[in-house]
């Protein structure tokens, strides 16, 4: 029973936490995707300047957590969330926007944006140094430890483990709802579908853009705040993001919002089950029948210096299984 | 006379959607033949099958007697099997000469080695392929946009490009599909003109997709009818147009 | 032959290189002639595996973020050719036993392989591909167990397997084949994919290759460095800095007249009219009888080459072989705002945008601790310390706020691909 | 009229947060000779700096070469990480003449660099510390142990040195994992390590790095009962971050020795200009440029010849002691022919043959939201 | 008074005009046709009209306001529609969800217009749920129509509605726009197969290089032998 709540703790309350933020993540490169047609490399880096404006927030009004019963942080996100939407509509109008306006090849937007990353980041470290950092300023991070009969190692799981849980949920059916059943979230499928042929539909497309970046915006602050509560605060949080996210996006199918939800379980569970240590399960076996067979003490797929690359095979993986990802992606 | 191709069989499902169904025929060499049908009948579908575009999920297809069901569009090009495309597929960042320039397939220069170390070799091809280029654009009267970005040009003079690359590669076989869909009706005539010099000339052998009847009467024998994915009917244009199942399911009962 | 001669020195080439050379005589000014020849040789191994970029992009329209993992691989085989024998590993039985692992190796690429040949034998392909992935799987961990006592080994008793004792420029070449070698994988598998792709699975294949190099210990000594790299010129130690780098740069100054003089020759040939219908059109290059695949692998293996080349001799350069120094900053994206600001696909363009972008990368941080002096020659010692760790950030910055620009007032460079004209 | 010794540092990279530390620490050295008189007859001292990235070997050993050949530097405080001392010397310091002593570059491989003497540091090796913290654990009988280590050059060499002298000794590591810096989840390498059963985590990296977040998700995770560290983890700023009631117990090493004058004294001229005495690496740095100044005015000129001997003289015994801060005493010494020797901030900084200094270990321990000192460890 | 008047329409995508100097009107309940050979200017003029590209010189005007580069989404709003030559559907939207986006800048309701569409092509109500992208050529062209319906527009601006479309669905589209014509809608619309649209024009458009070249009745352009020789194909 010990090596079950270990396997729970590990893997399964493990994915689940990266695998919802590389969902919600994937979710705002795939919905960028979708409806302006380019990789948005910038994604992460949005992640971290919002989690740095809650940091802020935060050492500003630290006591306005205590009031709701939840992390500061966590109550201040949605002013983060709109800042960081600004900023994201403010980045697309100085930056993406006359490249589109060009008629420019969806490539080039890319690069542009892999500048835009070097900018943010830059812009990050200058103004708020490189060292680590914790969002609970004043509090400190509730730990839930639950005994489980039959096991004396408790099940763990952290306050903002489980606001991310919540949040992703939220954040997926809310998405639904308002894709599939509002005006605007419709407008954004026809955008993405046919960006000339909406304008011609009396759609203004300046604002789904603007729409769809503030979604995005929104949606790299939540990932990124809830990510920085759970472990810590860093500039270079983001690169290290970058390449699960897409990963996450592509093996859902790009430019599929629930392909995106999978896809960034799929890479979060297989990460922590890549480096997972299966010999810990085969214990109690051993334990039973001592003489069956020897059990090496680490039984892993993959050193965990090889974790950064575990995405990656996933990736190359689904695109040779099935090049438009587990659901069926757009473009191709 | 012999068929040069022989379809035999062809299906193809894309999902669940059955696009072409247990479809076969024939291609006499030496003729236009004409291949219509309904929207979405496959005949399309049934071009990009041929030419090698993607595979057929059942049958075969024989070219010239040699069967080449699973043979890749490059190399069915150099076995003298050339396509056109319903939508102009121009390189539009080269220029109309360009463009006609480098659908020759037996070019030495496309070698890494010979670009490198055979200069002489490569440079007399050039001068060789660039005359051919130039005698075709001018056949076209394209001569006045020879230097422009094909990607520039009208879509009549797109159309007009996707026939001059079928005179640079002395082809046995081209397949034309739609090449009349928005095309200037005065300048079709004069593609149809050219289509037939080539035919008689140079006995290239067509197989021509078309909705326009005129085009079709004027070249066509026989017509062959596709619906929903496998033949209809196949004869004379009159024959054609006076099969009431064709009426109603292509021309509409108050065509004419 | 007249036009291309002209196309080769427009007015605008001359006037950049004019002002190119302006700044590399400020520089040797500034800086001095030991610098200022160093500078030069970077310079010219970054233009090769520019170069390499601006091919793969320029003309077939592959975006290949993963140029680190090139470099690095042309890196690690200029130390590994030219690093002296080691006797403490080839003196031991580990050879042998290492050759055992690659045999065992052999043996289980053979099993995967006739495993996915099994539907010749009547399986149905799905028990196909669920057979070859459990054989795949038993392979992997038999091979792993095998292998982790001799590498472990290796490293405890000899460090690492050391070098093969050649003469540099063998590891250069080789360092480029393997590049090419593995370019040819990765194309194989990727370039299919759409372009955006195409740059997300090269960024993670440079990250495992990277990986590998920094893990495997016992063959690249990993974290730990190998230093000093033989030269295939005398060492500045020897005869001094400037005369050292002179003849080191006349060797890659050499290489890169070769290359920039074949890939003109191909270019203009049948051969670059050839790959730049297939970047306009697939579909249509196929249909024109052009084997599209062998063609982008072609050019994308070409590129990979270039790199590993360009690699390798920066790499010799260094005098170094640091796995952990490969980050994508310097070789990825430095290079490839090399190439967006020289001209995609047009190669003077591209050796002229190596040059510049490598001088404002270099000149960037004195530049930014002089302004900050000036600035801040007021302030106490903490803040100037702090301010100059955070000035240099601005470097990061700069380097994206040049990419936008560009992209943004010359998005075809400042030496744009010319179009083919016949008169 | 200046005489100028660069200042080679990481400032971005990895350890872009502890350069400005390590910095301010020889500048502090420089501001001392400088309001002291300056040095050869008045002329100033000053320290312009380069940038290695400590990851980009090529942008280290650039930013050496600009100092050796464009500032035309006597000497060099630097670099700070290891794999760039390495670059830089052999590229630009040895060839150039240069001496090079680095603060905090503690790879065991610095002592090979074929350096022509050349290469100093005023830091001890790893494996002087390894050594050290395998046998404090074992004198507190904790006999079980599991490993993670930053992987790059200082975790990697701690680690080996750690992990050979633990087992000789009769200790077990259950696991030895490395793990890579930036990352901001470490729960599978954390889970990776728990597997083992080890209860003891030795935790070797650095503390504003992945040092903060591995003590923080270990203590979260509730599989260890005791934390171990070394010099890269020890700083206040650890235990506000993650809480003093995670951290309290935590044992941990570092290098120097609480019992040498010098380091009160640098404490005191360090606090006076904002400079935290216990920022990782600033006493060193400090050492560092205090010493070549002392050699450059011992050699009499400006030249980078014969500058190494004129180090080993002023920095080992026998002579005069020299504490920091010291410079119009020990400039009057050498004026008058004296022998000197400098007893510096980090430790008393007696170069043995291959420019190494023997190490000086404490012990550290978490003691109500503090590090405090507890003594030497032999 | 004209319902909508172009007057000397210069205009172009880049640098160049391709528009040099175009006039062209249609009154109240008019069928307008654009013919010409490839690369007149036809589909940049309708292009122009509805906002799409920069008119450097001239003006538009719609019921005597002038619209000149004016946004789409007003023009939509004040009564135009515009179905173009291509692309002109969105593939992943169910046939319903086309036609709803049609209506995107209502705000009353639009049952009784969604109801007409489908009866004006039956075909779609059997497939209001599906994709549009899996429709045929033919299908595609209604829904494409329906959607520009949906406005209740008063201009409806028709670029090739018949271009590779089967002669039953040809002669369908012109039929069906004989009939939403006849409820009031004003139309102009460019044409290859330009007999048979000029046969039910009341005024044509012979656009070549970007000018006028004849403008008339559409009867007396099919009959003019000039015309028919040089761009009806004789
Ligand atoms: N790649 C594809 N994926 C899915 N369905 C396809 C694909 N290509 C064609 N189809 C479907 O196959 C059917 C036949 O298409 P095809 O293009 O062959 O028709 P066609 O006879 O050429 O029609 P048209 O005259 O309109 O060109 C259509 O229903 C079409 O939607
Ligand atoms: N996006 C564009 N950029 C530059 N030039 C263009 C563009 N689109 C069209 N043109 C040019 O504008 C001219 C007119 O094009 P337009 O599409 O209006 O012709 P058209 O009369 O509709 O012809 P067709 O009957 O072939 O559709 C052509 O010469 C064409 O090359
Ligand atoms: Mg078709
Ligand atoms: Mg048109």
């Amino acid at each position: 029973m010990n090596e079950f709540i270990f396997f729970v703790n590990n893997v399964l309350i493990s994915g689940a936490v990266s695998g919802s933020v590389y969902a919600i993540g994937a979710v705002g490169v795939t919905l960028v995707f979708s409806i302006m047609r380019f990789a948005h490399f910038a994604h992460a880096d949005m992640m971290t300047l919002g989690a740095f404006i809650v940091l802020i927030l935060t050492t500003l009004f630290p006591g306005v957590g205590a009031v709701v019963g939840l992390p500061t942080a966590f109550v201040l996100m949605p002013i983060a969330m709109a800042v960081t939407a600004g900023v994201a509509v403010g980045i697309d109008r100085a930056f993406y926007k006359p490249l589109r306006q060009h008629n420019v090849k969806p490539i080039v937007i890319v690069i542009a944006s892999l500048g835009v990353t070097l900018m943010l980041q830059g812009l990050i470290r200058l103004f708020a140094g490189t060292s680590s950092r914790s969002l609970y300023v004043d509090e400190f991070k509730q730990i839930f430890r639950i005994d489980v009969p039959f096991a004396s190692r408790p099940l763990v799981i952290t306050e903002p483990q489980i606001l991310l849980l919540v949040v992703t949920i939220a954040c997926v059916v809310g998405l639904h709802y308002f894709l599939n059943k509002s005006r605007m979230g419709k407008a954004m499928r026809a955008m993405s579908d046919n960006p000339d042929l909406a304008r011609v539909s009396g759609i203004n497309t300046q604002t789904v853009i603007m729409v769809t970046w503030i979604i995005a915006g929104s949606l790299a602050v939540i990932a990124g705040t809830l990510l920085s509560l759970d472990v810590t605060l860093k500039p270079d949080l983001s690169f290290f993001l970058l390449l699960p996210i897409f990963a996450a996006a592509i093996v859902g199918g790009v430019g599929h919002p629930y392909g995106a939800i999978a896809g960034g379980f799929v890479v979060g569970f297989a990460e922590t089950m890549a480096v997972f240590n299966w010999a810990v399960l085969l214990r109690p076996l051993h334990r039973a029948f001592p003489n069956l067979f020897e059990l090496p003490a680490n039984l892993t797929l993959v050193g965990t210096e090889y974790k950064i690359v575990v995405p990656f095979f996933i990736l190359i993986a689904i695109l040779v299984w099935r090049p438009t990802g587990l659901f069926k992606g757009k473009v191709i | 006379m012999t068929n040069i191709i022989d379809v035999k069989n062809v299906s193809k499902s894309f999902g669940h959607l059955k696009v072409i169904n247990d479809c076969s025929i024939a291609v006499e060499e030496g003729s236009i033949t004409g291949l219509i049908g309904p929207n979405g009948a496959g005949k399309s579908t049934l071009f990009n099958i041929i030419a090698g575009a993607f595979p057929a999920d059942a049958g075969s297809i024989h070219f010239a007697g040699e069967d080449i069901t699973h043979i890749p569009a490059n190399q069915l090009f150099h076995k003298g099997l050339l396509r056109t495309f319903q939508i102009a597929h121009e390189f539009s960042h080269m220029s109309a000469l360009e463009n006609l320039m480098m659908v020759p397939g037996d070019q030495s220069g496309e070698s890494l080695f010979n670009a490198w170390f055979k200069p002489g070799l490569v440079r007399s091809e050039e001068l060789a392929v660039r005359q051919k280029a130039l005698d075709v654009i001018d056949f076209l009267s394209l001569g006045h946009v020879k230097n422009e970005l094909a990607g520039n040009l009208s879509g009549g003079q797109k159309k007009l490009l996707e026939l001059g690359r079928t005179m640079m590669a002395d082809p046995k076989v081209v397949l034309l599909d739609e090449i009349a869909a928005g095309v200037n009706r005065t300048l079709l005539q004069d593609l149809i003109a050219n289509i037939q010099r080539l035919n008689k000339e140079l006995g290239y052998t067509f197989l021509v997709i078309e909705h326009d009847m005129d085009m079709i009467a004027k070249l066509c024998n026989p017509v062959i009818v596709l619906a929903q994915g496998s033949v209809m009917v196949q004869g004379t244009i009159e024959e054609i147009q006076n099969n009431e199942e064709v009426v109603e399911a292509y021309f509409g009962t108050e065509a004419h | 032959m007249t036009t291309t001669m002209k196309s080769l020195i427009g007015k605008r080439e001359l006037i950049l290189f004019g002002l190119l050379l302006l700044a590399i005589v400020v520089v040797f000014g500034l800086f001095g002639s030991a610098y200022g020849t160093r500078m030069l040789v970077e310079i010219a191994c970054y233009a090769i595996i520019a170069l390499g970029l601006s091919i793969q992009w320029g003309y077939a329209g592959q975006f290949n973020a993963g140029v680190m993992g090139f470099v690095a691989l042309g890196g690690f085989f200029a130390m590994f050719f030219s690093m002296p024998i080691n006797d403490d590993f080839w003196g031991s039985d580990l050879p042998g036993q290492l050759g055992g692992v690659f045999l065992r190796i052999a043996i289980g690429l053979a099993l995967i392989y006739g495993a996915s040949k099994l539907n010749r034998f009547g399986l149905s392909p799905k028990l196909r591909t669920v057979v070859t992935v459990l054989v795949a799987i038993v392979v992997y961990f038999w091979i792993k167990s095998n292998m982790v006592p001799v590498t472990q080994a290796i490293e405890r008793d000899a460090d690492f397997i050391g070098g093969l004792g050649l003469p540099p420029w063998s590891g250069w070449i080789v360092g480029g084949m393997v590049a090419g070698f593995v370019g040819y994988f990765i194309g194989r598998i990727c370039l299919g994919l759409r372009s955006d792709y195409l740059a997300i699975a090269t960024l993670g294949c440079a990250e495992i290759i990277k990986a590998f190099l920094k893990n495997e210990d016992w063959l690249t000594r990993g974290i730990a460095t190998v230093s000093p790299l033989p030269w295939p010129v005398p060492q500045p130690i020897d005869v001094g800095f400037v005369a050292a780098r002179a003849m080191y740069f006349s060797v890659t100054a050499v290489m890169i007249m070769a290359i920039y003089f074949l890939l003109h020759r191909a270019y203009h040939a049948p051969w670059g009219r050839m790959i730049r219908a297939i970047r306009d059109n697939e579909i249509s290059a196929s249909a024109m009888g052009k084997d599209v695949n062998k063609r982008s692998l072609e050019i994308f293996v070409l590129g990979c080459f270039l790199m590993g080349l360009g690699g390798a001799t920066l790499g010799t350069f260094n005098g170094l072989f640091d796995p952990s120094g490969y980050v994508p900053l310097n070789h990825t994206f430095l290079v490839l705002v090399m190439v967006i600001l020289g001209g995609p696909g047009n190669n003077t363009g591209t050796i002229i945008g190596a040059a510049v972008v490598y001088i404002i990368w270099i000149m960037s941080e004195p530049l930014a601790l002089w302004i900050l002096q000036v600035v801040t020659s007021a302030g106490d010692a903490e803040a100037q310390a702090n301010l100059a760790s955070r000035a240099l950030q601005a470097r990061v910055f700069s380097i994206g706020l040049l990419i936008v620009l560009v992209l943004r007032y010359a998005p075809k460079g400042l030496l744009p691909e010319k179009i083919q004209q016949h008169n | 009229q200046e005489i100028k010794v660069g200042f080679l540092g990481g400032f971005t990279g990895p350890i872009e947060s502890l350069a400005p530390g390590i910095l301010q620490g020889a500048q502090l050295a420089v501001s001392q000779v400088n309001a002291q008189g300056g040095l050869l007859n008045g002329r100033t001292l000053s320290m312009p700096t380069a940038d290695t990235t400590c990851v980009d070997a090529s942008a280290a050993s650039n930013s050496a070469d600009r100092l050796v050949n464009s500032e035309g530097v006597v000497a060099i405080v630097g670099g700070l990480c290891s794999g760039a001392t390495i670059a830089a010397a052999n590229n630009a310091g040895i060839p150039g003449n240069v001496v090079m002593i680095s603060p905090a570059s503690t790879a065991p491989a610095v002592s090979d660099i074929n350096d022509n003497d050349l290469v100093f540091r005023t830091v001890p090796s790893d494996s002087f510390q390894g050594i050290a913290l395998a046998r404090l654990l074992l004198s507190k009988g904790i006999r079980e142990v599991a490993v993670t280590f930053l992987n790059n050059d200082y975790g990697r060499g701690l680690a080996d040195a750690f992990v050979a002298e633990y087992q000789m000794s009769g200790g077990q590591v259950l696991a030895n994992v490395a793990h890579e810096e930036g990352r901001a989840d470490y729960r599978s390498e954390l889970g990776n390590i728990a597997s083992s059963g080890a209860e003891t985590l030795v935790v070797l990296a650095y503390a504003d790095g992945s040092g903060q977040t591995i003590v923080r998700q270990a203590y979260e995770s509730g599989n260890f009962l005791q934390l171990v560290g070394a010099d890269g983890m020890v700083g206040d700023a650890l235990v506000n971050a993650v809480g003093a009631q995670a951290l309290e117990g935590m044992i941990a090493t570092r290098a120097g020795s609480p019992e040498i004058e010098g380091a009160d004294v640098f404490a005191a001229a360090a606090n006076a200009v904002n400079l935290d005495p216990n920022a990782v690496y600033a006493a060193q740095a400090y050492d560092a440029a205090f010493l070549l100044a002392l050699a450059i005015e011992k050699n009499g000129s400006a030249d980078r010849d014969s500058l190494s001997d004129a180090l080993r003289s002023v920095a080992t015994a026998p002579g005069e002691v020299i504490l920091p801060g010291e410079w119009e005493k020990a400039k009057r010494l050498i004026a008058a022919g004296q022998d000197i020797n400098y007893e510096g901030a980090a430790g008393s900084q007696e170069f043995d043959a291959k420019g190494d200094v023997p190490g000086v270990v404490v012990e550290m321990v978490v003691r109500n939201g503090r590090f405090e000192t507890l003594g030497l460890i032999d | 008074m004209a319902i909508f008047e172009a007057i000397n329409v210069h205009g172009g995508y880049g640098g160049m005009n391709i528009l040099n100097g175009v006039n062209m009107s249609i009154e109240q309940g008019e069928i307008g046709v654009i013919v010409g050979p490839n690369g007149a200017g036809k589909s940049t003029m309708l292009k122009a009209i509805f906002g799409l590209l920069h008119v450097n010189e001239g003006s538009i005007a719609l019921r005597g306001e002038d619209i000149t580069n004016a946004d789409p989404t007003v023009l939509v709003s004040k009564g135009m529609a515009f179905v173009p030559q291509e692309k002109n559907i969105f593939p992943s939207l169910t046939v319903h969800e086309n036609l709803e986006m049609g209506a995107y800048s209502r705000k009353d309701s639009f049952q009784h217009m969604l109801d007409q569409v489908y009866e004006f092509f039956p075909p779609l109500k059997d497939k209001r749920k599906q994709p549009a992208g899996e429709l045929s050529g033919g299908q595609r062209q209604m829904v494409a129509m329906g959607r520009a319906l949906m406005m209740e527009p008063s201009l409806l601006l028709l670029d090739e509605p018949t271009a590779g479309l089967s002669p039953l669905y040809m002669n369908e589209i012109f039929d069906r726009i004989i009939t939403i014509n006849k409820a009031g809608v004003g139309i102009l619309m460019v044409e290859q197969h330009a007999k048979q649209a000029l046969r039910i024009a009341h005024k044509g458009f012979v656009l070549a290089a970007g000018q006028n070249r004849f403008t008339d009745t559409g009867e007396n352009l099919i009959n003019d032998p000039e015309v028919a020789k040089t761009f009806l194909g004789g």
